[in-house]
């Protein structure tokens, strides 16, 4: 259970990380779009779990998550979204494009599924160079539907490379249902395994069931050198890009976004260690710490310095 | 409806319908269509108006859906798709470059391609290096593809109209930050039926040329204005068509005026304005008072932060700078917006 | 058995003409990159034995027989590939980019997997208005590794299109065998199943089993309204672009060219035909119509004119 | 191997073998890289030299191996990937264009990007509309991108060998038509380790500067040799590569000739060529005599017969007849190949 409570940390720690931002967006000084993952913490979480400092992440559009997750400095990340020279890059790439080479988070990009081949050839490099470490690539349902996805897939499983793609299926893209994307009965994950990669599916909110299919996963890859596919079901609850709710616009149906309440990660890990005698305590000082933490991360992206602007030329060419 | 302001995305909506009314064959598709959004309000109510099967959601696939609307077209379909942002259409370079633009001449004349591909080009709110990219001088590189980059409200409906209607492959770039443009009414913007002018003298002046489209023509406008005060009268040039510019009247104006700026919306290196400058020189060769200046943007990609974009994009104040700096008198800078990164006070992000 | 004899003698005059710009190629007046498809003329013939006026067909470089096929005119095939005025595009195009609108052959193209999505907007376009036939979608094993493909598919499947993708599985890509380009126990038309099309796979040299599969295909898609894909085994006998055998290259196993040599579809119909008493006399026949008819389209583009280069500015707008 | 002579093919195929040597982490893939053809030979032996893992054919996915390469490559993996035609390669706009361009620069120099794209420009025996494409204008365009374009023998080697070491993402435009260009031997062509001049006086002359790359610049260099005859003295100006031009050895050329001719193997709107015109006429305002020509490509697909192509590419007759035009005498032009659509006579097709 110890393990439990770990994971429950995390996940927490990033749903309160997600929502201070989202409170203080309107504020008007995180000027970038920006797509939180509340509801989806879990899923990196549970990943990043089975990683070592030697496994490296790509991720997407909506990548706070992931970079927490994998150790990414949340200092950096609210400076980031200030667009502080104190961010992760300086404040060049904003929300969408993160960057901690500390912890083996490489980047997120902002283009529907175009990291899904710059993880594959960091996969590549491993192979190459013998490499401890194994790659994980992060993208959504949406991002399947590129032929960047079916071709790196493709390489990998052509090549046995040490990947792990990671499908955050949260069954919209923008505003627009899995119905008018891809065709009924379609499965990423089936589909993963006729391309030539082992693949799992799984319900991503659920705690001991990602957790176990993490590390299978994982340990797969580990021990046989080849790339896996992993569909995790989960669901965002606010807006696509922004910090609101916006099921008042009715574009998911009113029992569907119930029933994923319902079945919300963090909620599911409370009802988990409820039983544990100590949670309770665990929780309020997990709480404490965290808001301490977000707090101080937020006085320092805001007293941070935006960079001089005679620097901008820099780094075109190396 | 005549009494009542219009806007710049209303007449682009205005145009869709009246198209797609036109010509029952047509189809629109785009990422996004029919949501609660509908691409910025510019295709509100068209599925609603002309079914499901005319007006699609799609795929996040630009290269095949692109290539999907070129054989549609090539069918018989008259198509119309829309991006959110340039930047994504870069997916879908082989099927427009090698297919769209080159079919009508490679099978000899015996089919069209009637297809019309509404790029969005981003710009605030930190779009950053990969959400504002802005590429006429791409798509006007490659022969047999027509490119439209409207600039007023006052014309975008009829150039997106006529767009459609034509039976070329058509790129049409249209500025995020022009969506909220206003017009007096409908009545004030040009007929949509009826065959735009690509080349337009929307102020007449003596003592300057700008040449200009996209957002940035608002802002040679402004400069136009203020410069008038200080005695210096420009004349601005709208070219809302790079593929279909109407030489003479640039070279007259030039020859006229002696003095020439053009503006471009992207990098200036290989671009539609180095070529226009090229042209000009080579054209009023004698004319000239002094050399061409070219407005764009610097040779670098848009940074993300609010801090560092700040002279990232030129605007009015560029214009006067370099037309004060050129005629060696002073002219003080006008007073910058509150907050460069938006179009104006509506703007509150994130998209 | 009527049927075969015409089977036959559509491949035979494939394979005759294909070898007849064989021979003539070295004489230097065909002078454009031109990919021969002697070895698999049998995939097109009994694909559209079961084709009408109202379908369309899509192709890639490797085009001849399926223009053939469809009924594109050989005397403007041959024009076009000496370039002369009287050529299906004037010699615009040349052989890989043919075009024979009377017979509802719309285009090759020469970008690998490129035409795919144009074919499916074919399909697209007969949807919508409700148009009578159902489009074919020709290509290799190399362009289903092209993003193209499948984004395409997904999209056939999601809109239930009327379209039948063919594969000409020739396990060569140029000079690359496919496990230097997929994973070990890729089966294309499994994959396309998981995408969410109806699929098939079957010896493209087998007379019957060719005959009974795309009659199969075909009709599904007229019933069903609904996408499939064929992929059909087969092999190229010569080089993949010019007119000469290239086994002296060694790249491909001296015993496989000798299993597929002995799997030829022509041979193929020939030994199924032989028990016909009227076989040798309709054969001999056959090959004196087809010789005669392939002499006057050579002698007729040898002796077209060339375009006026004057007209090279038409054109490029409409 | 001093006293034998050497091609252009080899000394690309040289400046690989070293680099590979050089750095054992790097790696070369593409499309037939190792078949029996060896991409025009110029990867001829590389696989045997260093093994399957580090030279390696690939599948036809254009678009993800690139970004393959570009993630290998931000890993620490020097990587060189080789496409047979421009073309094929337009399929990777995105990859290419929103991450390697950018990728330095939007995380803030924190990852370089040592890849290198070495893209085959085709023409002749019937390449037609898409297999000839040349993108020099379009690359060059792009902020964070290095392009190069060789032209000689003597520092094709030296410029790959250069591209392939520095650790930004950099497109080599290899015309197709070179690679059987020979030079005396190995000792005549410039060392490969040494860094390279991307501006080179290759000839120098008071009347006229062409500046010229690719193909073009063998047509240019013949062109200079027959005018010396006929009294015209043109300074020839090599530049190998479009995004790093020493602009001041091309103004101080024209300041002192006084007339300029800037060729370009693409079409020439918004083109490098116009870029280059334009900056020349920005700086050399009041040298020059006459306005600035340019030769390019006709604004039309290559068609693909022979017939119809006699005219499509420019060459030294092209060259001449602008300079005798331009300085109003008359010079005979001189005698064509007998084949406008190869390179030579061991050119038999049919790639
Ligand atoms: C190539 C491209 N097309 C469209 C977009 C606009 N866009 C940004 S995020 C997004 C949704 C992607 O959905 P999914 O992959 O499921 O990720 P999710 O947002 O659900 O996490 C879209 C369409 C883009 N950024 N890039
Ligand atoms: C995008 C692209 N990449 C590479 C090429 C070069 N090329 C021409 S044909 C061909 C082989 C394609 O193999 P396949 O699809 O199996 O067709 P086959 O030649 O075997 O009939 C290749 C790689 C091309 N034309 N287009
Ligand atoms: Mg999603
Ligand atoms: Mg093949």
């Amino acid at each position: 259970m110890a393990d439990l409570k770990h994971i429950y940390f995390q996940t927490l720690r990033i749903r309160k990380i997600e929502e201070a931002i989202a409170a203080k967006y309107s504020e008007q000084k995180m000027r970038c779009p920006t797509h939180l993952s509340i509801g989806q913490e879990l899923v990196p979480v549970a990943v990043s779990h089975f990683l070592t400092h030697a496994d490296k992440a790509y991720s997407s559009h909506r990548a706070h998550a992931h970079y927490l997750a994998k150790g990414g400095d949340l200092v950096k990340l609210i400076a980031e979204l200030y667009g502080k020279v104190s961010g992760c890059t300086a404040g060049r790439g904003g929300s969408m494009h993160l960057s901690d080479l500390e912890c083996g988070f490489i980047a997120s990009t902002a283009i529907v599924g175009n990291s899904i081949p710059l993880a594959t050839g960091n996969a590549l490099h491993q192979q190459l160079t013998r490499a401890e470490g194994l790659t994980v690539s992060y993208f959504g349902d949406g991002a399947t539907e590129e032929g960047a996805f079916y071709e790196s897939l493709n390489f990998a499983a052509l090549k046995s490379l040490p990947i792990v793609y990671v499908c955050e299926n949260n069954q919209y893209s923008v505003y627009s249902p899995l119905s008018v994307r891809q065709p009924t009965g379609r499965s990423i994950s089936k589909l993963s395994n006729e391309i030539g990669l082992k693949s799992f599916s799984v319900d991503g909110n659920n705690p001991t069931q990602a957790l176990q299919t993490s590390q299978a996963a994982i340990n797969y890859v580990r021990h046989h050198g080849k790339p896996v596919l992993i569909e995790y079901f989960t669901y965002r609850h606010r807006e696509h890009c922004g910090p609101h709710f916006d099921d008042d616009l009715n574009y998911r149906e009113q029992e569907e976004v119930q029933t994923w309440l319902d079945n919300d990660p963090l909620n599911n890990l409370e009802k988990a260690l409820d039983k544990d005698p100590e949670f309770k305590a665990f929780q309020k000082l997990a709480i404490s710490d965290i808001n301490q933490e977000i707090e101080q991360a937020f006085t320092a992206a805001e007293s941070a310095s935006f960079g001089s602007i005679e620097d901008n030329e820099r780094f075109i060419y190396d | 409806m005549t009494d009542k302001t219009t806007s710049f995305a209303q007449q682009i909506l205005d145009a869709q319908n009246l198209a797609m009314q036109e010509d029952p064959t047509m189809i629109c598709m785009g990422l996004g269509i029919d949501d609660p959004k509908a691409i910025f309000g510019t295709t509100q109510g068209l599925q609603e108006t002309f079914g499901e099967q005319r007006v699609f959601d799609m795929p996040t696939a630009e290269n095949a859906m692109t290539g999907i609307g070129i054989g549609a077209a090539v069918a018989g379909t008259r198509v119309l798709m829309t991006h959110q942002r340039v930047d994504f259409f870069l997916l879908a370079m082989d099927q427009l470059v090698n297919n769209a633009a080159k079919w009508h001449y490679m099978f000899n004349g015996q089919m069209t391609v009637p297809l019309t591909i509404r790029l969005i080009v981003g710009r605030g709110w930190g779009q950053g290096p990969t959400h504002q990219q802005s590429l006429q001088s791409w798509f006007s590189h490659i022969p047999g593809l027509k490119v439209v980059v409207p600039s007023l409200t006052e014309n975008v409906g009829q150039l997106l109209y006529n767009a459609i209607m034509d039976n070329n492959p058509t790129i049409f770039l249209e500025h995020r930050w022009l969506h909220n443009q206003i017009a007096p009414n409908a009545a004030a913007c040009q007929p949509l039926t009826e065959a735009p002018q690509h080349t337009r003298v929307l102020r007449t002046g003596s003592d300057y040329t700008i040449i200009s489209n996209s957002y940035m023509l608002s802002e040679a406008l402004q400069a136009q204005k203020y410069l008038q005060q200080h005695n210096v009268h420009c004349e601005v040039i709208e070219i809302a068509s790079p593929t279909s510019i109407d030489w003479h009247i640039i070279y007259q104006s030039v020859s006229k005026t002696k003095r020439c700026i053009v503006t471009d919306m992207g990098h200036t290196f290989c671009s539609l304005a180095s070529e226009i400058a090229n042209k000009v020189y080579s054209h009023c060769f004698n004319a000239l008072l002094s050399p061409v200046s070219i407005i764009g943007l610097p040779n670098y990609p848009e940074p993300t932060s609010y801090g560092l974009t700040k002279e990232y994009y030129p605007d009015v104040n560029t214009i006067i700078k370099t037309v004060s700096n050129n005629c060696g008198i002073e002219i003080a800078q006008l007073k910058s917006r509150q907050h460069h990164d938006v179009p104006g006070e509506w703007f509150k992000g994130p998209f």
